[in-house]
């Protein structure tokens, strides 16, 4: 069916799951405000199957959205049976011969002993032992601000001189490289998280005050950073906007 | 007299019932007897009251007396075991040896969960006979109920026969 | 005497304090002042045992005598105030008068609640001062302890310090 392919499509292109779910609603003709989960589910794995005998490779989340439609289907399906078994006007039970012929049964009902469920009152020993544990939470949150503090004390650093020392730096690389572009691991001194970052910050405000030019192959790939002959005056320059603020170093 | 008293508040406070043992390890005495002695003064106070204190398998219970339940059962809205549950030891019971098949067929795949339930509580127990699962209600349920199973059994049957 | 046994029976099984209106139903009669004159000889009646016959903020309840609850108190590990509202109470009985808003820096905006079910069951109470509550404890808390607040707050800055 041309529609149903249209569906192995969408979920081949990755479209969102909810987007195949409202498809094959209107594919199955199913009311959207009371949908049949059976009719719902077995639309979905027929889509599935049909992924498979093409050799397009399933994504996980589909897997995990037969199995959610799948398990509220037999819920569904559980509530029916448990409707099987009635109760009559007078409070006894009964188990209606079902369709596929079981037993009639006709039960008393159960009643119950009566459990007490008895509480008490607070002790001054266990009031005393809540308070400790109370002001060990406080403590506890003193010693977080004094730390949170702590992390506070940091020298202050103009990003401007930040931005000018990294062009400063691809201008001597370049002409060291003696080439047009300098890749930008070479421009981090040390290959770690913070100091990639603070390499990179600057940078992007490099490239968008049009300074440089920067290319990238592939996600996780080199970038490679490209000196602009002029540049773009046209474009207000961020780091002139943001002047007054300062980068914060620990 | 103390001990009297402490006997009346461990019983009341208590979830469930208590030892003889227990008790006389609670009064800082070793003479059981002592203990056993002021429980019957403290049954025979209690015939004037509303409740009453019982001795049954699992120890001293306090209770409200049998005649008042019906008109106080609804203010504990407390049940210990699900309306599901409740059907799935019934039909236990009704059908005793049942094939766990059987209660399945009767009840629906919700059952699992409910003989799960009740297994665990010790209500019921389940044997494997071959390729099927035999239940059968336990000796806990007995004490549970404060009543032989027959008597139990006897509830139902009145309408299932 | 029926009526006062049914309320003996309705007392202990109930898991919280019964209004007097809720107790007249019960009986199904409409007079509140027998009600109340019942359960005042009840609560006579109790004062020889190790159980007592309270009427709380919240309505009457039967409970261990304070006196007994440090001997038999660990027979039931259910208290009827949740772990975070003992330390609401501990904390505004530790800094009384206590600041709420200082009460919320300290347990977090969870805190609230505990406030609103202390003051509903009459242990605290808020008085506004200006922009802020002030939270003190009340009366009522003395006869739900069984012992003078100056003893408490005695023992919970010695346990503070």
């Amino acid at each position: 069916m041309a529609q149903e392919t249209d569906i192995v499509e969408m979920m081949a292109s990755e479209y969102s799951w909810e987007q195949i779910i409202y498809k094959i609603i209107s594919l199955e003709n199913l009311d959207p405000w009371n949908v049949d989960l059976k009719k719902l589910s077995e639309g979905f794995l027929k889509c599935l199957a049909k992924m498979k005998e093409l050799d397009f490779k399933i994504p996980a989340k589909y897997i995990i959205i037969a199995c959610v439609l799948l398990r509220m289907k037999s819920d569904g399906l559980r509530v029916l049976d448990v409707l099987a078994v009635e109760e009559t006007p007078n409070g006894h039970e009964v188990v209606q011969t079902s369709s596929n012929g079981h037993e009639k049964l006709d039960l008393g009902p159960l009643e119950l002993p009566m459990k007490r469920h008895p509480t008490r009152r607070v002790m001054v020993a266990e009031l005393i032992a809540s308070l400790r544990k109370a002001l060990r939470t406080e403590e506890r949150r003193i010693v977080r601000h004094a730390k949170a503090r702590g992390q506070i004390n940091v020298t202050e650093e103009d990003i401007e001189e930040r931005i000018a020392h990294l062009y400063r730096k691809i201008d001597l690389l370049l002409l060291k490289l003696k080439g047009e572009e300098v890749p930008f691991s070479k421009l981090v001194s040390k290959w770690e998280k913070a100091e990639v970052a603070n390499t990179f910050l600057p940078l992007i405000y490099l490239y968008h005050d049009g300074k440089v030019s920067c290319k990238q192959e592939g996600i996780f790939d080199e970038i490679f950073i490209k000196k602009n002959e002029e540049p773009k005056a046209a474009k207000p320059s961020i780091s002139q906007k943001i002047r007054n603020i300062k980068i914060i170093k620990k | 007299m103390e001990h009297k008293k402490l006997l009346e508040a461990a019983l009341f406070v208590s979830p469930s019932p208590m030892m003889l043992n227990d008790l006389g390890k609670l009064l800082g005495v070793n003479s059981l007897g002592y203990v056993k002695e002021l429980l019957g003064e403290l049954q025979k106070q209690y015939a004037e009251t509303g409740l009453e204190i019982v001795n049954t398998p699992e120890g001293y219970q306090m209770q409200v007396k049998p005649e008042f339940l019906g008109n106080v059962g609804h203010l504990n809205p407390h049940s210990d075991l699900s309306e599901g549950c409740k059907r799935t030891l019934a039909l236990v019971l009704y059908k005793e040896p049942a094939k766990q098949s059987e209660i399945i067929k009767l009840q629906g795949n919700k059952a699992y969960n409910y003989i799960k339930d009740l297994t665990r509580r010790g209500l019921i127990k389940a044997e494997r006979e071959g390729h099927t699962k035999i239940l059968k209600v336990t000796q806990e349920l007995e004490s549970y109920f404060g009543v032989p199973k027959e008597k139990i059994k006897e509830q139902l049957k009145v309408e299932g026969n």
